[in-house]
């Protein structure tokens, strides 16, 4: 069924009777050409570009809880294309522009919301590294604008201008860079793709990659082994533990990422902002919540909860960029298991064994990459070969020594 | 998380840095481009088992007695089930090798 | 009855002490004791706000944390509170609140129309408009959707009250003085363990500060007050009110908030608002007790419908019948409870209406005194402003009651909240019908209520078993106490859950108040697939309210599991998240805030400069003198042009006590320095400086600096600034971890000596005027790159050593600390006759960008001692940290961005630092990016601006004109690639 | 062996005096009026400390060799041992403070210089640091609200002492051997932020802030 203003009075007047399951719950086939491993946003999106761009349809995505019960349900929902190196910004611009026709490709309401991400900045060292990666932005075709102070405290009136421990000097905005409705995005993404043909499958963990002289059969599931022509792993956080079963290490490390709500508020907050003397980020949803978060916590870990050290740090960063958030209250604040790679940057690239492909590395910014990785891997599924906006993707950088390193923060995780 | 310091006693996450997971530095021998050798770090500096379950890794009591700390933690409760003074395990190490 | 809603006697209020408070701006009184929800109740105040989605009037539903109705705004001004509970708002003199959600007023609201639109507004119905046409999303629909959304409005202007943070340690930490608590805790206490006991009432007591119950024949209320003075008298014991316990984090730490003057118009001066307590535990027990859930029916939202044990708690704790005609609505004991606490006090029930169909057996007083419809349910409650009727059907057909008040009981949902926040899963208890806490809990025990016991003798017993267990636990030694008798309770219930087969299900029967999702919601999100429930409650908004579905969740997933055939265990529970209830962001971050934020780390001269006028710039958390404006500088252009000029010409002086310091001494020093440095810092001879360079592990560069030798056995290290720390941490790293068997040791000495570095012509003049004989300082006796352990000024200890970051002939002059300020003085005394100057940090960044000097633009972790042309000082012969990695092929590709200099082609040109480089006359695109502008000054000496720029294949460009491209500020300029070194590359200034 | 002792005491001598009150440091009364201060805060001045670690392996020979010097040695980790003039701190694996005051330091330092010897590296580092004093009632109350460690006095009793985190500074934290008062030790350069910390969490109990001294 599309989604139409028609459809919408016509179930409110028949009491909602008329709308049907947006995917439909499958069961394993006994084989697909392609299995996708993972019902996140990134695992759903390869699954709908599969069918759409390459009309490979019988795909299954596998999901062992709920879709979307990883990272896509639990970030705090930043899509921006604001890189500085040259291998990201090409491929977090394509993702850009596909959140920007995301509402009518997927017939489903996302949310997408280009209401501006904001980095303020707070001296001439860092303006001029804010400076360098505008201008690449714009070398590449991407809005970017340098913003003095004043122009700053037009559109975030309340952040602390005047008593703070380290005055914002001005900040880089992408304007076209926002929010979207996360959850929306895993339904939508899993609803077009169930329209396109294929099994979305959940309450189903891979439990074990069947590989025989090299070349990927298929997968070991809790619902019995599903046969696969290719297959392809996009489980974020659980990357290294999947990637053993195919006897591979991988450079990536898993952290937890704490993210905070507030109470639901009327506007105060119009844009993305985020500090620039520390690590705090915020943005207010279109239910009133202002969505906020911090540092990573420092340690590997698979508790999917966080640390009070961390939960402490962020409050501390909150009231200093923004005073007027001291007597506002913290409704919930969860983890998320992220995937941090050795620098910073992400991975798609086949594996070692063959009809293999890996998906992983997203660290804490997946969630903007979410169609371009889809599209991306989707690519390098169907051709074999990378594409273009994804080819410094490769794992094989490690070794070569060309790693994208944004923050310069080097093999630390825990620093990027 | 508290870490029991062998030094300072049971003390604040806050009062330290992490290293990540304790990997050994290979051993260099003359030929700086050997493959094998460069393969060895490339794996040591990038490359992690990063289990869900026991992890041995390296920490920094920072604001405490600055000793490196060998620390042997299950990544998926938290729960620490050693902690020693890294410089005594090398040095153990080192005198049994 | 007396008086509108307050009964004659009862209650824990004190009615000697009035209070007057407003609720949107009408006057009202209450006494000292109430809440703002008693006070209003009493007042026969019904209607509290307006709910989120069709803005339909909301009542009061319980008597605590649970409410997810009575939310109002506290308070004015700066202090202005939004989605404050009316139930937990303890009254006070001048307490001014108002409704939220509501316009024009609380009566009546336009946006109630929403509830017209509600086939409309179902869950879920976001995701499938708003999209035509395209670009109307952000324009026409967000900001309607974002202004009608979002409960309270947030005050915006500085929170006026202060914060701070506390720290505690105990043996047990118990949550929760309730009965089950009381008893935790004085087990504990008597024991001699050190015992933490929080609650988060303002009083002790849970319950039974609620009810009329009865221990060893005395009110039990009288028990608690004995406990509570024996416990209070206890010196190993903490007794923490207004306290909610909101997190439990790894190692038994427990996160608690402090209310310590929210029950006041303003803290009193010095009196922090909240206090945010850290605790530390070895054990915990959670008595954080149970909550009621009401049960769910058509309208059941309408004010006045509440909650039984909050109708009895109004009763019996503020002395407040909440209405002349209450109905009991029951599936529990409980519900006879508080029929029968009603009737003693004067206040006859319409009717016990009981889904059950046999009566219970302790309440046959009840029974005969009131009409019981057994096996019956409230097919629809009505009343506009208020709940002024119900329709009940069971057996023997239809019946209308007319009422102000229904009091319903669905059973109980132990609190266990703070059980999940290590997120283990609860487990179903069929004979409570609930969840209790699963395995999983992080050193964590319930006892009472919140293990779902609930007959108080149990409850007692409960409490006291459970400190026994953890005291054996931490093999502490105690003794059982003696418990009170309880008297006979009946606790049993049915389960009554929403059947969503019912005809009325059409009707709005709310589960979730708060964000208005009723029972229709959930079987539409069945009907659309949503049936897992966490993407249930991601559907609908089921328990994402302020009160996180404390009274909800249960009805909802008991709604799903008759739609998905499964039992409600199977069906799962949504994970609570730590806080338990919100607390206030800047509770949290405590003091620090505004200034102190973070540490400030000052040098030893920071007065002095103060006193010179000098305008800092903060490098990590340093302040350095960035400039020292004379009144008639136009701006900081002219002062560091002046500056540079003047160093350059004659002499200045300048702070570097900032750089990083690390003595590093013991036999092994050098053979140590060797693996940790690329360069060879065993062959800088004693006496000398040398220059210093660390790579990481991955052959990008870590830190530049430089070494002085004093002893075959010592070095100090003089690194960066912004690396300080890092590098200090590294090498502790490699000392300890990698080759603990070298003797070396290493002890930070950044804070020990204060650092002037003496630049310019003159500088050995200056020199000379401070050292003490025989110390001389000459091309010979003192040449660039010595490094000397002297006395200056009569006898102080200085390290002197013969450096130039500027590169004119320079000194850095180390003493200790504590005699900067007289040494700069000093200085600026003996310089007076050669027109010495002091000089900041932006006149140093001018002179190292003419010299070329790279610094944190260029050391930024990207870059490696190649790129950087730092090479010829690293040994290609040895291992050292980075030596095998930085051989990879990517890094010693001549086409990596390298650093060169970088000169507009006509001087006043100015070139900006993040500029682009172009090939003169190529398109700027991704393809023909050369590199970037690293740093850019304006250069006095070669009245030019000039740049630093890390550029593609760099030093072999050198000569090509080239365009710097800005594109975000607006500016294209034609410029050519220099060497790096701008001013005197032979170095010949430096060594006169 | 870096050696600056003797600065003090020579200080009437030099050329440069020595700064004893930073820009900081406010003296007087302030917070809540009253009778009596809550708090009473003082900056430390004239102390000597110096940095001692051990070389590797030779801790017990250090040890032996200060036994014989001063009858006791400073083996207990957190605890001040008194001996010879000095408080002997233990800040970390083979790594003590030993701090002294008053007269009569030139020999002390070349006793501690002679049991030294070569079995440790020793580094005068008094100048790195600043110091305040805390006496009065609450002064507990005060340091609860920054420090996370255990301040009940059976567990921190006289003569304890930790290295911890204070409002994101690292201090030593030591209650005197006679009980009586706490001393605080920062990196001279958070001197004002320790400073503000302090006196901000004692405004409440009502503070006296002495001029800077000799304790
Ligand atoms: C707190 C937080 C905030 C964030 N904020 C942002 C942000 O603002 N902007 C941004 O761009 N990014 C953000 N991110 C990162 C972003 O969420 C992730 O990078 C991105 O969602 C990862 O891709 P995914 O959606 O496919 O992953 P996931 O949703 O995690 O999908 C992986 C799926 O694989 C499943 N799985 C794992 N193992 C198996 C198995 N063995 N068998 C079957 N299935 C399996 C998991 O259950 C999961 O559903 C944030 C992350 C967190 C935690
Ligand atoms: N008749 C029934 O069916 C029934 C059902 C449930 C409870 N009860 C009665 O309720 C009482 C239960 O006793 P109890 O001691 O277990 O619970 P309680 O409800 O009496 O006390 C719990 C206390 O914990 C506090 N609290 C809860 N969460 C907290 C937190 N996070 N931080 C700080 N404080 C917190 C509350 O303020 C409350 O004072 C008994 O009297 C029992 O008979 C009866
Ligand atoms: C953008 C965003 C907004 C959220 N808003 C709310 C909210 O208003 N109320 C709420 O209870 N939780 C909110 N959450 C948090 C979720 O309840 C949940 O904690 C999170 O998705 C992680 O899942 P988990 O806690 O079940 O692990 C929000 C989460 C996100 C990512
Ligand atoms: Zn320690």
């Amino acid at each position: 069924m599309t989604f139409s203003a028609f459809e919408l009075v016509k179930n409110a007047l028949t009491g909602q009777a008329g709308w049907q399951p947006h995917w439909r719950k499958a069961r394993p086939k006994p084989a697909y050409d392609v299995v996708i491993i993972g019902g996140g946003g990134h695992g759903l999106a390869t699954a709908y570009y599969l069918a759409k761009n390459f009309s490979i349809t019988n795909v299954a995505v596998i999901e062992k809880g709920w879709i979307g019960s990883g990272n896509a349900g639990r970030n705090t929902t930043i899509i921006r294309s604001n890189y500085m190196l040259p291998g990201n910004i090409p491929f977090y611009e394509l993702g850009m522009k596909l959140w920007e026709s995301m509402e009518q490709d997927l017939n489903f309401n996302t949310m997408v919301s280009q209401r501006g991400v904001l980095n303020l900045y707070h001296s001439d060292a860092q303006r001029d590294s804010f400076a360098r990666r505008g201008n690449a932005m714009r070398i590449h075709g991407v809005d970017a604008e340098l913003l003095e102070r004043e122009a700053v405290r037009a559109m975030v009136p309340y952040l602390d201008f005047d008593n703070a421990r380290f005055p914002i000097r001005g900040g880089l905005l992408q304007r076209r860079g926002g929010t979207a409705r996360h959850d929306a995005v895993v339904w939508g993404y899993a609803r077009a793709a169930d329209r396109r043909g294929v099994d979305i499958i959940e309450n189903c963990e891979v439990t074990g990659l069947r590989i025989e002289h090299g070349k990927i059969l298929g997968v070991e599931t809790t619902q019995g082994f599903v046969g696969a022509g290719k297959v392809g792993l996009s489980v974020a956080g659980s990357s290294s533990r999947v990637a053993a079963m195919a006897g591979m290490r991988l450079p990536i490390e898993a952290h937890v990422l704490q993210a905070f709500v507030s109470e639901s508020l009327k506007p105060v907050i119009d844009c993305v902002v985020t500090f620039g003397a520390g690590h705090f980020y915020i943005s207010q949803s279109d239910k009133g919540s202002l969505v906020f978060g911090g540092d990573l916590d420092p340690y590997p870990s698979y508790a999917q909860r966080g640390s009070l050290a961390t939960f402490c740090d962020v409050m501390e960063n909150a009231v200093a960029m923004l005073p007027m958030l001291s007597r506002l209250r913290i409704l919930r604040n969860w983890g998320g298991l992220i995937d941090m790679s050795m620098d910073g940057s992400p991975i798609i690239d086949r594996t070692p064994t063959d009809g293999l492909f890996f998906n992983g590395g997203w660290c804490y910014g997946g969630f903007k990459a979410t169609p371009a990785a889809g599209f991306c891997l989707a690519h390098f599924i169907a051709s074999g070969d990378p594409h273009p906006a994804a080819a410094s993707y490769r794992l094989d950088r490690f070794a070569r020594g060309c790693v994208i390193d944004e923050k310069g923060a080097g093999p630390s995780p825990n620093l990027h | 998380m508290l870490i029991n310091c062998p030094f300072c006693g049971l003390r604040d996450l806050g009062e330290f840095s992490v290293n990540g997971e304790a990997v050994a530095r290979p051993v260099a021998h003359d030929d700086f481009d050997d493959a094998d050798l460069r393969a060895s770090f490339v794996d040591a500096v990038y490359f992690r088992d990063n289990p869900a379950g026991l992890h041995r890794e390296y920490w920094f009591h920072a604001a405490g007695c600055q000793s490196w700390l060998l620390v042997e933690r299950d990544t998926r409760t938290h729960d620490i089930s050693k902690v020693e003074l890294a410089r005594s395990q090398e040095h153990d190490k080192e005198m049994t090798s | 009855m007396t008086g509108g809603f307050r009964l004659p006697e009862s209650g824990l209020i004190d009615r000697s002490r009035r209070i007057s408070f407003t609720f949107d701006g009408k006057p009202y009184r209450g006494y000292a004791g109430d809440t703002l929800a008693s006070a209003l109740l009493a007042n026969g105040v019904r209607i509290f706000g307006r709910s989120f989605k069709y803005h339909r009037p909301r009542g009061v539903l319980g008597s605590g944390h649970e409410e997810p109705n009575a939310l109002v705004e506290l308070r004015v001004n700066a202090r202005r509170e939004p989605n404050i509970k009316a139930t937990t708002v303890e009254l006070y003199e001048g307490l001014e609140a108002r409704s939220q959600n509501r316009w024009p007023s609380l009566g009546f609201d336009a946006m109630a129309l929403n509830g017209l639109l509600k086939p409309i507004f179902a869950a879920g119905f976001y995701y499938k408009t708003f999209m035509w046409p395209a670009p109307f999303w952000e324009k026409v629909y967000e900001p309607m959707i974002r202004r009608a959304a979002g409960l309270g409005a947030a005050g915006v202007s500085e929170d006026p009250d202060s914060y701070e943070r506390a720290h505690a340690h105990c043996d047990v930490l118990v949550i929760g003085g309730g009965p089950a608590g009381l008893t935790a805790a004085l087990t504990v206490a008597r024991s001699g363990a050190k015992v933490v006991l929080c609650d988060e009432d303002a009083r002790l007591g849970g319950r039974l500060l609620h009810e009329s119950q009865i221990l060893d024949g005395k009110p039990a209320r009288q028990w608690v007050d004995e406990v509570v003075g024996e416990l209070a008298a206890m010196s190993n014991v903490q007794i923490l009110t207004r306290t909610s316990v909101a997190a439990v984090f790894d190692g038994g730490v427990y996160a608690a908030l402090e209310h310590v003057a929210d029950h006041l118009v303003k803290p009193a001066p010095f009196m922090p608002r909240q206090r945010f307590w850290r605790i530390a535990a070895r054990k915990a027990i959670l008595a954080s007790g149970a909550i009621e859930r009401p049960l769910v029916f058509p309208g059941n939202d309408r004010p006045g419908i509440m909650l039984a044990s909050a109708v009895r708690g109004y009763l019996y704790r503020f002395g407040v019948a909440v209405g002349r005609a209450i109905a009991i609505y029951t599936a529990t004991d409980d519900g006879w409870t508080t029929a029968r606490e009603l009737i003693k006090a004067g206040i006859k029930p319409v009717a016990v209406i009981d889904r059950r169909t046999k009566a219970p057996d302790l309440f046959a007083d009840v029974a005969d005194a009131v009409p019981v419809v057994l096996g019956g349910r409230i097919i629809a409650a009505k009343g506009a402003k208020g709940v002024n009727s119900i329709t009940v059907e069971n057996a023997s057909g239809r019946h209308e009651y007319a009422v102000d008040a229904v009091a319903s009981s669905g059973g109980f949902n132990p609190s266990i909240q703070l059980a999940s926040h290590f997120r283990g899963r609860p487990a179903w208890n069929d004979e409570i019908q609930s969840f209790v806490a699963g395995d999983s809990i992080g050193g964590l025990t319930t006892a009472g209520a919140a293990t779902g016991i609930y007959a108080l003798g149990d409850v007692l017993q409960s409490g006291s078993a459970t400190a026994l267990a953890a005291l054996a636990a931490l093999e502490h030694p105690a003794k059982a106490i003696a418990l009170p008798i309880a008297e006979p309770e009946a606790t049993g219930l049915t389960a009554a859950w929403w059947q969503p087969g019912n005809r009325d299900t059409g009707a709005k029967a709310f589960v979730d108040y708060q964000h208005d999702v009723t029972a229709s919601d959930v079987v539409l999100a069945h009907r659309e697939g949503y049936r897992s429930v966490e993407h249930l409650k991601r559907y609908t908004t089921l328990g994402m309210a302020t009160d996180q579905g404390r009274t909800s969740n249960l009805d909802a997933l008991a709604i799903m599991a008759q739609l998905t055939g499964r039992s409600i265990s199977e069906t799962g529970v949504t994970l609570s998240r730590p806080p338990v209830a919100p607390i206030a962001i800047g509770a949290v971050a405590g003091d620090h805030k505004r200034e102190a934020f973070r540490p400030v780390r000052e040098t030893p001269i920071h007065g002095y400069a103060l006193e010179r006028g000098a305008i800092f710039v903060d490098v990590g958390q340093w302040k350095r003198p960035q400039y020292y404006p004379f009144p008639d500088d136009a701006d900081l252009l002219a002062t560091a042009n002046r500056e540079v000029n003047q160093v350059r010409s004659q002499v200045g002086v300048t702070d570097v006590s900032t750089l990083g310091k690390i003595e590093v001494e013991g036999p092994d020093a050098a053979a140590f320095l060797d693996r940790v440095c690329a360069m060879r810092p065993s062959a800088i001879k004693i006496g000398r400086c040398g220059y210093l360079i660390m790579l990481r592990e991955d052959g990008i560069l870590l830190d530049d600096g430089m070494f002085a030798r004093f002893a075959e056995d010592r070095y100090v290290a003089y690194v960066s600034t912004a690396h300080a720390a890092s590098t200090y941490r590294h090498m502790q790293y490699c000392r300890q971890v990698l080759w603990p068997h070298f003797d070396v040791n290493l002890t930070a000495i950044t804070d020990v000596w204060v650092q002037l570095a003496i630049a310019g012509p003159k500088s050995p003049a200056v020199l000379q005027a401070l050292v003490d004989p025989p110390v001389e300082i000459t091309r010979a006796a003192f040449p660039p790159m010595k490094a000397a352990e002297i006395t200056v000024c009569n006898g102080v200890p200085a390290r002197l050593c013969g450096l130039s970051f500027s590169g004119e002939r320079s000194f850095e002059l180390g003493v200790p600390a504590g005699y900067g300020k007289a040494l700069i003085r000093r200085v600026m005394e003996v310089g007076a006759p050669y027109g010495i100057v002091t000089y900041g940090s932006e006149a140093m960044g001018v002179m190292r960008i003419e010299k070329g000097h790279p610094a944190g633009g260029e050391v930024n972790g990207q870059t490696t001692a190649y790129d950087l042309g730092m090479e010829r000082a690293t040994a290609k012969d040895k291992d050292h940290i980075g030596q095998i990695l930085s051989r990879r092929p990517a890094l010693i590709d001549p086409a990596r961005p390298r650093l060169v200099g970088i000169k507009p082609l006509a001087p006043t040109d100015r070139i900006r630092g993040g500029a682009h480089i172009f090939p003169k006359s190529a398109i700027p695109s991704p393809e023909t990016d050369l590199g970037w502008i690293s740093s850019s000054c304006y250069s006095p000496t070669l009245s030019s601006w000039i740049g630093l720029a890390l550029v593609s294949g760099g030093p072999d460009r050198i000569g090509e004109k080239v365009s710097v491209y800005d594109p975000l500020r607006n500016s294209e300029v034609a410029a050519e690639i220099v060497p790096s070194c701008f001013v005197d590359p032979k170095g010949e200034r430096s060594r006169v | 062996m870096s050696d600056l002792s003797g600065v003090s005491e020579r200080d009437a001598a030099f050329g440069l005096t020595l700064e004893t009150t930073p820009h900081y440091y406010g003296c007087g009364r302030r917070g809540r009026a009253g009778a009596e201060p809550g708090v009473v805060l003082q900056l430390v001045v004239g102390d000597e400390r110096f940095n001692i670690e051990a070389r590797r392996g030779k801790t017990d020979e250090l040890f032996i060799s200060l036994r014989e010097t001063f009858g006791r040695a400073p083996i207990k980790p957190m605890r001040t041992v008194e001996a010879g003039g000095f408080e002997f701190i233990s800040i970390g694996p083979s790594r003590w403070h030993a701090i002294s005051r008053g007269p009569d330091r030139d020999e002390r330092h070349a006793l501690l210089r002679e049991a030294i010897h070569d079995l440790a590296t020793m580094v005068e580092i008094a100048h790195g640091f600043i110091v305040f004093r805390l006496t009065g009632p609450m002064v507990t109350e005060v340091l609860i609200k920054h420090v996370r460690v255990d301040l009940d006095p059976e567990v921190f009793s006289p003569g304890a002492c930790v290295t911890t985190e204070l409002h994101g500074m690292t201090v030593q934290l030591r209650r005197t051997c006679d009980g009586d008062a706490y001393e605080c030790a920062v990196a001279r350069s958070y001197g004002g932020s320790l400073f503000h910390a302090l006196t901000c969490a004692a405004d409440p109990y009502g503070l006296l802030v002495l001029p800077a001294g000799d304790v």
